[in-house]
């Protein structure tokens, strides 16, 4: 008897212009049905080749770069950035200017997870609604952010050392005024959310990483806490003084879709309770130690790591004691998490794969760097 | 123009034979089954003509047996695709001229 | 049945549904076909409006309309593009011939023949056919919904792949 | 309640009055069918002056988008015209300027005949809905199932538009809606015969003049009917929660992605004109049409009438606002599993009610008796059904769980299974 034709399978491209991919990156999946059998993901649209372009330029010349990788949390990758040189140069920053950095990345993470959550909800379909309730927060964050740093989106505020400016004066208060708004945000938007049956039969049992597969894949973020395995490099390996902070770190059940996303609406409550311990302990004395313009670091390497809003941003940079470095290379969380997604989506609807997708988080100008 | 029993009765037995000849000369099973459908829409058609012209002490008897011919359509349509479909799963084929072989 | 309104509505229908019925036989594009067959479906609602059938109209379009034209254009779209033309096999001479014998014959019939006529409009209602359905006709009633059943049951046997079987044994 | 209505053409409570002044001027001018021909064309004038207008252009385009706005802490439209009324007029006058693209692999003759398919049944649906004790355009006995019926072409016309595009996404679209219509038109349809059984007449005019002399709401008498019906008929015209014909996340915008300006906005417009009939239909229906317990004597009924559909059609907002998506198969599960079985019970209910009313003839006022018992019996049916089919909301955290110190893994400690 002849071998019983299925409806035969067709690739389908969703595509580099699609609405839900985040960005410029796309998913060859070919199709039977609804179902997926093999999905190939194409990444490279975004591509500028900036650990190239970084070995032309002196140490503080690179820091705008950090900014245009993972355009959603540039005061991450400014501090990573910083660190990883301070430590190649073993140069000490004074107490105030971690305390400001410590602020700087909390603030930063909650507005990418504004960012984060609120895509992902339009994924699942709550069209606009979520989104717009954490955009219309996220402004407050970078309009603190344009007052301290200049710039909204690419703040280029940290130097080797410290940080570019002092705080204004009128910058606590406003901070201060800005904490009581967004948890009353985040509470309705996990009201509006986390409890509706549609969104938990949609984002529950959805794309689903088992701890094992997360830890051999070197997951980071809320990818891997969504598993259940608790690692954060705040606490794992604290930089900047995050021992002194109280909080606590939120981990998943099964790691799915639905754990990931109320570790992020968790996550920013606890970025909320650091800023304000930061703020109240405000150390005085100066923002940052002088550097030398043309800094010239001993030969030798060096590694810095943070917790960035996607997971474990790694900063490696390799010096021949010239004004620029011999090698510099960032380690993506976002193209590392991005490695599940065949995993996650193969076997699963077109639907699931765009939901699976939005719950990784994805940056796409830090994949191609 | 008063219209009378004759009019609905030609319309009714054109559709009928050109079901038919839809239903002998398509190639298609599904064309065919088409074909099927509009006889027995034809029919129907019969039916309430006469249920309302005709002289009759049920005037009824043509709705009752029209809404079972719907039935029964409706019924042999779907198992006939049914079976246009597992034809093609089988014999990648639903050309009726090539369907001749009794066994698989 | 007078009046110059009704007229009009008849020869109209009479246009569009015999048109989209030949339409149904000439047309290359099988899916072309079924949207035409569903204008003679239209078509034929139409008529059993102007017999005052209305309950029976509204059935039709549901029913036919609603579910078997959907049923085939499922059917044309799971039965993928090699077979999508509409050709006739090669038969068509001799069917075409019968046909139009047939039609002779049913047309000689029905102007030959005196028909018991009554011109006044029984006036049947939805009410009516409901009743008759239940006092007079139950037992074909029941009948016809155990063969639904069988019908619905027998389809889905018949499609059903090997890894769905697999999928409920599990 | 005798009709408190005058015939004098002034009466604005019956606008049926004016016509009838009109047509009657028309008969002693012209010959009769002339006043055959203007009828019509009266009647849809009058239709597009106290319904197409208020309902269908600023509810339906303007309203919706501004409410939406507030709902997500923005201001809607608010340029063109005073408080953005114009918007709609702006909207269809860039859609006309703008060019109707056809894929030149596209199937033309599907793709150009799919809005004209889809407009036709919008502009049909409302000929049987009552706006007023004797303002109906037609009281055929047979107007609930004519609802039914004109609201299963749309779905073809859909299927048209999304098959005559020949572009993958348009084809799950167009896959997808008449799958999803299917499965949805059975438990639209067995909620609807308990309203039939009840109130014994399929004639909208009839079941509204059972609601004013019984005086009783059939949403009060059949709250579950109620609810399937929302359900069924917001699937039926793909509104959120149940929009995956044109997911816009994930099959970019389904059926409708190959079609730009006029073409693109007929459809658009003609989706309100469905949301709008189905609550003019729910309106009639469930919420006593133009009847207001003895109201309707003073504020003209094709007012209150209007008002209620657009209750009805802020609760269509009001989801789409709020709600996400579900999947393909959960919403046929939803439909097969969920829904039917409610209906069937509900039917079962009324009718026993129904039967005994009529068997031992007590008086009207037993109908609230069974109105309150419904209520009980239906939230207790769906809670119950709702658990057999493994419903266990306290099951799932919605909470993470908040740990001191990076480790390893934390194993989940007992078992806390999935959600549905």
């Amino acid at each position: 008897m002849s071998e019983i034709v299925q409806s035969e399978p067709f690739v389908m491209n969703i595509g580099p212009q699609h609405p839900s991919t985040h960005g410029v990156f796309r998913v060859k999946a070919t199709v039977d049905g609804e179902r997926i059998i093999d999905a190939e993901m194409v990444i490279g649209y975004l591509h500028r080749s900036m650990e190239k372009l970084a070995e032309e330029r002196t140490y503080t010349q690179n820091i705008p770069f950090t900014d245009r990788t993972d355009y959603l949390s540039s005061m991450s990758n400014n501090l990573g950035y910083c660190l990883a040189v301070e430590k190649l140069a073993d140069i000490e920053v004074p107490e105030r200017g971690q305390a400001i950095r410590v602020i700087m990345a909390e603030l930063q993470r909650v507005a990418s997870h504004c960012m984060g959550a609120g895509a992902f909800a339009n994924d699942t379909g709550a069209w606009q609604t979520p989104i717009m309730w954490f955009m219309r927060e996220r402004e407050k964050i970078l309009d603190i952010f344009e007052m301290t740093s200049g710039a909204r989106l690419t703040c280029n505020y940290m130097r080797i050392g410290g940080v570019a400016f002092d705080l204004p004066e009128s910058f606590e208060e406003e901070v201060r005024a800005f904490i009581p708004a967004m948890r009353q945000t985040i509470d309705d938007g996990e009201g509006l959310l986390s409890g509706n049956e549609i969104f938990i039969a949609r984002a529950r049992n959805v794309a689903v990483v088992p701890h094992e597969m997360a830890i051999n894949a070197s997951l980071s973020g809320p990818m891997l806490r969504g598993s259940g395995v608790a690692w954060d490099i705040r606490k794992a390996d604290p930089y900047c003084g995050y021992e002194q902070y109280d909080f606590e770190i939120p981990i998943g059940y099964q790691g799915d879709a639905y754990d990931r996303f109320i570790i992020r609406i968790e996550e920013m409550r606890q970025s909320l309770k650091i800023v304000e311990q930061a703020l109240d302990g405000l150390p005085g004395g100066p923002h940052s130690t002088e550097v030398p313009l043309a800094l010239r670091p001993p030969a030798g390497e060096a590694y810095a790591r943070i917790e960035s809003p996607r997971g474990e941003l790694g900063y490696y940079l390799v010096s021949d004691e010239g004004p620029s470095p011999y090698r510099f290379h960032i380690r993506p969380p976002s193209l590392i998490n991005l490695t599940v997604l065949r995993e996650m989506t193969v076997g699963g609807s077109i639907a699931d794969a765009i939901v699976a997708l939005g719950s990784i988080d994805i940056v796409v100008g830090e994949i191609d760097r | 123009m008063t219209l009378d029993l004759e009019h609905f009765l030609t319309v009714g037995a054109l559709l009928f034979s050109l079901g038919l000849v839809i239903a002998l000369s398509k190639r298609n099973a599904v064309g065919v089954l088409m074909g099927i459908e509009l006889m027995l829409n034809a029919v129907n058609l019969t039916l309430i003509a006469f249920s309302r012209f005709g002289a009759s002490e049920q005037p009824i008897a043509g709705h009752v047996f029209v809404s079972f011919v719907i039935t029964v359509a409706a019924a042999e349509a779907a198992v006939a695709l049914a079976m246009a479909v597992s034809i093609y799963r089988t014999r990648e084929t639903v050309e009726v001229d090539q369907l001749d072989l009794l066994r698989l | 049945m007078d009046g110059a309104g009704v007229g009009i509505a008849f020869w109209a229908l009479a246009f569009v549904t015999l048109g989209a019925a030949g339409g149904v036989m000439v047309s290359r594009n099988l899916l072309h076909a079924v949207l035409l067959l569903i204008v003679t479906f239209i078509g034929v609602a139409g008529f059993f409006v102007l017999l005052s059938a209305e309950f029976i109209a509204m059935a039709q379009i549901v029913i036919y309309v609603g579910a078997i034209a959907v049923l085939m254009l499922f059917a044309i779209v799971l039965t993928p593009r090699t077979i999508r033309d509409n050709s006739e096999t090669a038969m068509v001479g001799p069917a075409i011939l019968l046909g139009i014998a047939l039609g002779t014959v049913f047309l000689f019939v029905i102007y030959d023949t005196e028909w018991a006529v009554v011109a006044s409009d029984p006036a049947l209602s939805a009410e009516d056919l409901g009743k008759a359905l239940l006092s007079t006709w139950v037992l074909p009633f029941e009948i016809a919904s155990v063969l639904l059943t069988a019908a619905l049951v027998g389809a889905i046997m018949l499609v059903r792949t090997s890894e769905e079987e697999a999928e409920d044994d599990a | 309640m005798g009709p408190l209505v005058t015939d004098h053409w002034y009466d604005l409570r019956d606008l049926s009055n004016i016509s009838r002044e009109i047509l009657e001027g028309i008969d002693k001018v012209a010959p009769s069918e002339v006043a055959y021909i203007v009828a019509p064309v009266l009647g849809f004038v009058a239709f597009f002056l106290i319904f197409v207008l208020p309902s269908q252009l600023i509810v339906g385009v303007y309203g919706e988008r501004r409410i939406i706005g507030r709902m997500q802490a923005r201001r809607g439209p608010n340029r063109v015209g005073p408080f953005g009324l114009l918007q709609p007029i702006a909207d269809a006058i860039k859609l006309l300027q703008k060019e109707a693209l056809t894929p030149k692999t596209a199937d033309r003759a599907i793709m150009w005949a799919a809005p004209i398919f889809f407009v036709a049944p919008a502009v049909l649906l409302f000929a049987t809905i009552p706006f007023g004790p004797r303002m109906i355009f037609a009281d055929i006995p047979v107007a609930l199932i004519y609802f039914i019926a004109i609201s299963a072409l749309p779905v073809l016309a859909a299927f048209m538009a999304g098959w005559g595009s020949n572009n993958k996404y348009s084809l799950y679209g167009a896959m997808r809606v008449v799958a999803m219509s299917v499965s949805y038109e059975v438990p639209l349809v067995l909620s609807l015969l308990a309203v039939v059984v009840f109130s014994s007449t399929m004639s909208l005019q009839g079941i509204v003049l059972f609601q004013a002399d019984v005086n009783l709401w059939l949403v009060f008498m059949m709250p579950l009917a109620f609810l399937i019906y929302f359900i069924s008929v917001s699937a039926e015209l793909n509104r959120t929660p149940t929009d995956i014909a044109e997911a816009e996340s994930e099959i970019v915008a389904g059926y409708l992605t190959e079609y730009s300006g006029m073409k693109w906005g007929l459809f658009y417009g003609m989706d309100i004109g469905y949301a709008l009939a189905a609550s003019a239909f729910a309106a009639t229906v469930f919420l006593g049409g133009w009847s207001m317990w003895g109201l309707e004597e003073w504020v003209p009924p094709w007012m209150i009438f209007i008002a209620k559909t657009h209750l009805f059609y802020f609760v269509f907002i009001w989801t789409r606002g709020t709600l996400p998506r579900l999947r393909i198969d959960q919403l046929m599960a939803f439909a097969w599993k969920f829904l039917l079985p409610l209906a069937v019970f509900n039917l079962f209910l009324v009718s026993l009610e129904r039967l005994l009313w009529v068997e031992n003839d007590i008086g009207d006022g037993i109908v609230f008796a069974f109105a309150a018992g419904n209520l009980v019996a239906s939230a207790a049916a769906a809670y119950l059904w709702a658990r057999l089919l493994g419903y266990r909301p306290e099951r799932i955290p919605t909470k993470p769980r908040l740990v001191r110190e990076a480790g390893g893994y934390v194993p989940v400690e007992g078992q806390t299974g999935g959600g549905e």
